[in-house]
């Protein structure tokens, strides 16, 4: 009886259950099931300089360098950044800038290598079957080196979530089997057919953090890959503490802090890691990297895909090497005209709609979705006023008040907009998705980020500007006070001898330009 | 007589108790300069271009916090930092007269420059390097595209270039109401790539 | 007890100035585009409102009936008026610029706010005590504040509707207000003093 | 340069039409009850209101050179549907075709449309004529079915005569066909010192007739019982959520109740206020209209809270004998500081 109370509670929306708000999209996991395919080599690859959040990489090889597949060919800049590497053995033909994945449609420097088709490894890094006697340092080292940034999509560098922190101890390892996008099958599927090194991953990332306990969350759509992984766990000793969640499929789950909230009950506090709440969280792909990272000593230069959509001839999870074109994967599973097509880099809810089918696969691309014209334009139709009927703050996991929020940011009152905690909002699109008047809110809330971030940039600019300003009026003034000074002191003392005084002004004004530069 | 001595004298202490009290009040409440202007300058882009026909950002700051100037004159703050002003000085907006130009750098042809300095003297926020009899160059990150070191060169190599536009700079824009665009502009690009 | 309750409510919603009375409708337009203004200026008032009913009742009771001065009242009341909103603007010059700026000119024009004179004149008209007249100043302040800031919420809410350009800005604040008003008349026989 | 579209490339579905829509198919419960006890009087008011609302509508949208399709929206048939089911049948033609224009133009159209309106239209608009009309729309006919009338509704021709012509058409005179409603009664009586107990007991007021619907009051309004089977729908439809009628009649129960009990002579009882007026109809349909009530959770309790002290009080102590449409509209006003001072604790900000 309390539990019909309580499902007619939550019915009716009186009762929270698990992440506040969330939607149920339509899954169309279309490829659920279907075994991972090698995608085959290609002759060219294009590897952005840019694949991850934070700073670009630097390049270290120049044109008509020979490379191996897994040579480090560009260099992280700055801490929140990870090396480069070769997709294949070849020849770099040239670096220059290419449209890549990103909604401006922009281009960035890329790394264009040429395969030899002979595919070779680099064998510099050496196999770490002993990672267990080995310092969680030199392990992160590795993770760092090998390039792994979060393969769910958001590409965080990996190396800088795996510390060991004195005053927030990590109890607890999330593994985020979620995928709750529509369409995306490839965690599943690599849960499904690669239990077991996904939990050597685990256990790796367990012993590196000194995680006691870990939880593999899946969504209960995907109850074999559940049973896989228990059934992986039961044989696997090392793993005592760990257990497998299977949570009420919702949208968006898979978030790394409204996953933690299911789990836990524990809220990350606003600009805060996981960690502050004793948590990390791993995707189940980067579990796999680390483990591959740590155990074969291989870099990061290829990732399960799933390439789906509703235009898409033959549906597949592939295993893609970073750096092929959109348009050469597409074509290994029968599609080749994009008349009429719309590409999605990433699942429908969050992924961003490409113009051009060349940009190259990279360490974020979690699907890639060829949908009909007119499915991507039924979900764009015209906006219409907001009539307030609250849908979006049920339906926002972050408990925020989204048409508030997109009215401030409509009417440029950025202050009010970021009072509304703008910058709480993870962008996961539940709002739109069930808006009535099919306002894109998303887009007002980048929108409203965008000009913050800019009018904050320009603000510093012109402070600065103004520091230069007042500083070179402030030595305009000295340098003026000082000659008026040194004017009236040679005036005194030279004052008999007037041709000699010229002279020395004229000495003096030259002097005074070499100062001035 | 009485009577009217009564209410002058009434009347009469009213008033200079009143102005006793607001003189005490003045003496306490009194303020210097005018807290205004530091508000007004910090929404301004600081550029000290001049183009408000004051000689820099303070002073046109200054002219509009004493009601001296428009809120209006700062070209390359362009509308929004007009808005920002009136909102502030809760005066009507007006229209800034002249376009803002799309952000500019100033860039020195150096096989041109004979090295006189006098852009450098004439740069106000000390943006451009260099040595009598030199080449000089402009730091391009301080560089507010202010133009005021275009007249003084002699030999005119200093142009304004477009400041480029950057991938992590790129923003948002605002959503297009007419979602019909999804179509037209596939079709457009398909055109070139396919 | 009841009957500081039931002043309160009368002069607050019952009798509010604004929406039943019509007084001080110029500073309940003129400083109701933004909520902060309208609090800012909700604190001026009722600080002017408050002070004023008891100051002038003090003068009415030991200044004007003793010495037969009654036909001063006015003059009396505004010089008081006055000298009070002279003393809040240096106030609040002082205390926040910006509000300062905002108010602009309703500020002073406190001055002439004829609700603020029209409760003094009432207040004495009604034979009052000293307390029940400063409570009454009190809420007719309030409720002139409640009216005003409810306003200023509703006027930022219209803030970028599509209102046709021929109701823009003053005709749909009227419309408001009088809309506002036909609610508040909701209240009409709630309290009968 | 192409133009960027943002993520999500999916929609739910939703429809502003399919809302509106929802709407007016829960109010059909009452719609009928009302056909039943006024007969053809209240289906030529629903028309008269419809109708003009949407004409009216259509003027505006005209004038303002918007697309015609908006009349699509339903809003405004759900407009006119609200104010027709808000008025009492004894009123005529003019007054509520006068009203439907009031709420399309005064309560909609000048605020920019659909989604931008302050005030709920509807209400405004009978907001409007209560106080221009005071006689007007206060009169209540007898219902069929309840009392012996003079006047039959079920006749065409002279519920038509009735509706265009007013009582004189047909000779009658207004004290044959009309009677009290319960609240104006229970006032009535009241100022004349008459206890509740009794007022209620010289009105041989019944509960089960008052829930069914078998007393006089607005057309859409007597059964409370549709009107919960319309709110129920709503409900169930995701198209309203609890709090605002939980909170809002709840408060009404609970003043009613905590005074009842102590002065039962001078308060009415909860359930009499449950049941009279405009209550139901007011919190599952015009406190809930999601235009003009707050957004989040918290705002909408405090919203209901409100709409409950505001009406329990007007009805109690003011001098209109019914609250409820001034309680909403009273506060719509406070609607955008609700809206700004109840949001919800945004994930990682405070709490445990």
């Amino acid at each position: 009886m309390p539990a019909m109370l309580r499902t007619l509670a939550q019915k009716l929306g009186m009762m929270a259950h698990g992440f506040h708000g969330g939607v149920h999209p339509h899954e169309r996991k279309l490829t659920a099931g279907m075994p991972i395919e090698d995608c085959p080599l290609a002759p060219l690859y294009i590897v952005p300089l840019k694949q991850h959040i934070g700073e670009a990489c630097t390049p270290l090889v120049a044109v008509g360098d020979k490379v191996l597949r897994g040579q480090k060919i560009a260099r992280a800049e700055g801490y929140v950044s990870v090396p480069l590497h070769a997709p294949t053995s070849g020849t770099v033909v040239k670096i220059e800038e290419h449209p890549v994945v990103h909604p401006s449609g922009m281009s960035m420097p890329c790394v264009f290598i040429e395969a030899d088709g002979l595919d070779e490894e680099d064998h510099s890094l050496e196999r770490m079957t002993n990672w267990r006697d080995l310092d969680a340092a030199v392990l992160r080292e590795r993770v760092r080196m090998c390039g792994i940034a979060g393969l769910g999509g958001a590409v965080f560098p990996t190396f800088i979530k795996l510390v060991q922190d004195k005053k927030n101890p990590i109890q607890t390892l999330v593994l985020n089997g979620i995928e709750c996008e529509p369409y995306l099958t490839n965690d599943h599927q690599m849960m499904l057919e690669q239990a077991e090194e996904v939990l050597q991953g685990m256990a790796i990332i367990m012993h590196m953090v000194g995680a006691e306990s870990g939880i593999i969350a899946i969504e209960d759509n995907k109850s074999d890959a559940a049973r896989v992984m228990r059934q992986a766990l039961a044989e696997n000793s090392e793993l005592a503490h760990v257990h497998v969640a299977v949570l009420p499929t919702r949208y968006p789950q898979g978030s790394e802090k409204q996953l933690i909230y299911s789990l836990t009950g524990k809220e990350v506090p606003a600009g805060k890691l996981p960690l502050h709440v004793g948590v990390i969280c791993q995707n189940v792909g980067t579990a796999k990297a680390i483990r591959d990272a740590v155990l074969l000593g291989k870099p990061l230069t290829e990732r399960l895909v799933t390439v789906s959509g509703d235009a898409m001839p033959r549906p597949a999870n592939l295993r893609v090497r970073l750096g092929l074109t959109l348009r050469y994967v597409f074509a290994q599973r029968g599609l080749e005209d994009f008349e009429n097509i719309q590409i999605l880099h990433g699942g429908p809810m969050m992924g961003e709609r490409l113009r051009i089918p060349d940009v190259p696969v990279i360490k974020s691309s979690i699907g890639l979705l060829a949908m009909h014209q007119d499915t991507v334009m039924q979900a764009h139709p015209a906006e219409q006023p907001c009539i307030r009927c609250g849908h979006c703050s049920q339906a926002c996991p972050a408990a925020l008040v989204p048409n508030l929020m997109a009215d401030h940011c409509r009417n440029e009152q950025f202050d009010k907009a970021e009072a509304y905690n703008l910058f709480d909002c993870i962008e996961c699109g539940a709002c739109s998705y069930v808006c009535p008047s099919n306002i894109p809110l998303v887009q007002y809330f980048r929108y409203g980020k965008g000009q913050i971030a800019q009018l904050r940039r320009e603000h510093d600019f012109a402070e600065a500007s103004r520091q230069r300003f007042d500083a070179r009026d402030a030595r305009l003034a000295r340098e003026k006070a000082e000659k008026a000074a040194r004017r009236s002191r040679v005036r005194k003392e030279l004052a008999p001898a007037p041709d000699k005084d010229t002279t020395t002004k004229v000495e003096k004004s030259t002097n005074d330009k070499a100062e001035e530069s | 007589m009485t009577h009217l001595l009564a209410a002058l004298l009434s009347l009469g202490a009213f008033a200079l108790l009143a102005g006793v009290v607001l003189a005490v009040a003045q003496r306490v409440f009194h303020i210097e300069g005018d807290p205004m202007v530091d508000k007004i300058d910090s929404m301004l882009p600081q550029t000290q271009c001049g183009q408000c026909g004051y000689p820099g950002c303070k002073p046109y700051a200054n002219a509009v916090a004493s009601g001296a100037a428009e809120v209006n004159h700062c070209v390359p703050g362009g509308e929004r930092v007009m808005l920002q002003i009136a909102d502030l000085m809760g005066v009507e907006p007006k229209a800034v007269e002249e376009e803002a130009a799309a952000p500019m750098l100033a860039f020195v042809r150096e096989d041109e420059c004979i090295g006189c300095t006098l852009c450098i003297k004439a740069c106000p926020v000390d943006a451009i390097v260099g040595a009598p009899k030199q080449y000089h160059t402009v730091i391009v990150d301080q560089c507010t595209g202010c133009m005021l070191c275009v007249e003084p060169c002699p030999v005119d190599c200093i142009d304004m270039l477009v400041k480029p536009e950057l991938l992590e700079h790129w923003a948002w824009p605002l959503p297009d109401t007419r979602r019909a665009a999804v179509g037209h502009e596939r079709r457009g690009h398909h055109a070139g790539h396919a | 007890m009841s009957e500081v309750a039931l002043i309160l409510l009368s002069a607050v919603l019952v009798n509010n100035y604004v929406l039943t009375k019509f007084l001080g409708i110029c500073p309940f337009l003129g400083t109701s585009s933004k909520v902060e203004t309208a609090i800012g200026m909700s604190f001026a008032v009722m600080f002017v409102m408050t002070m004023a009913s008891t100051a002038s009742w003090l003068v009415q009771q030991y200044v004007l009936i003793p010495l037969d001065l009654l036909y001063l009242q006015t003059i009396f009341f505004i010089l008081i008026i006055a000298a009070l909103v002279q003393f809040i603007e240096l106030m609040i010059h002082k205390t926040s610029p910006v509000l300062y700026q905002a108010l602009g000119i309703f500020l002073p024009l406190i001055t002439t706010n004829c609700a603020v004179l029209g409760v003094a004149i009432l207040n004495v008209q009604q034979d009052q005590t000293f307390l029940t007249s400063a409570l009454y100043g009190f809420g007719a302040a309030v409720g002139f504040a409640l009216v005003l800031i409810l306003f200023a919420g509703l006027r930022e809410r219209l803030d970028g509707a599509p209102v046709p350009a021929l109701f823009k800005g003053s005709p749909l604040a009227l419309i408001t207000a009088g809309m506002m008003s036909l609610a508040f008349m909701g209240f009409s026989g709630l309290v009968k003093i | 340069m192409s133009l960027a579209i943002s993520s999500p490339h999916a929609h739910g579905g939703d429809t502003i039409r399919m809302t509106m829509l929802t709407v007016i198919i829960a109010l059909l419960p009452a719609a009928m009850v009302s056909v039943y006890l006024f007969g053809w009087l209240a289906v030529f008011l629903i028309v008269a209101c419809m109708l003009s609302c949407l004409l009216t509508e259509a003027v505006c949208l005209r004038m303002m050179g918007r697309p015609l399709k908006t009349l699509l929206d339903n809003s405004a048939a759900l407009t006119g549907l609200f104010l027709a089911l808000t008025l009492p049948a004894s009123i005529p033609w003019w007054m509520a075709v006068l009203g439907s224009v009031f709420a399309i133009v005064l309560g909609k159209q000048v605020y920019g449309g659909l989604g931008y309106n302050l005030f709920n239209p509807a209400l405004s608009a009978r907001v409007i004529l209560l106080i221009s009309f005071p006689l007007g729309m206060t009169s209540w006919l007898i219902p069929m079915h309840v009392g012996p009338s003079a006047l039959n509704m079920y006749d065409f021709s002279a519920a038509l005569a009735f509706f265009l012509h007013g009582p004189e058409a047909l000779k009658l005179g207004l004290d044959a066909i009309t009677m009290a409603s319960p609240l104006g009664h229970v006032k009535t009586e009241w100022t004349q010192g008459i206890g509740v107990a009794e007022a209620l007991n010289s009105y041989h007021y019944s509960y089960l007739d008052a829930f069914l619907g078998r007393e006089a009051g607005s057309i859409g309004e007597t059964s409370a019982l549709a009107l919960l089977i319309g709110g129920i729908y709503l409900l169930a439809r995701h198209t309203i959520t609890w709090h605002i009628p939980f909170a809002y009649i709840g408060t009404v129960l609970l003043l009613a109740a905590v005074f009842s009990v102590i002065s039962p002579e001078h308060y009415s009882p909860p359930m009499f206020h449950l049941f009279a007026g405009g209550l139901i109809l007011c919190a599952f349909f015009m406190a809930t209209d999601p235009v003009s009530s707050p957004v989040t959770p918290l705002g909408q309790i405090v919203f209901g809270i409100g709409c409950g002290v505001l009406t329990w009080a007007i009805r109690t102590f003011g001098g209109y004998p019914e609250g409820a449409m001034f309680a909403v509209v009273l506060m719509n006003c406070a609607v955008p500081l609700i809206d700004h001072y109840c949001r919800p604790r945004a994930y990682g900000h405070g709490g445990s």
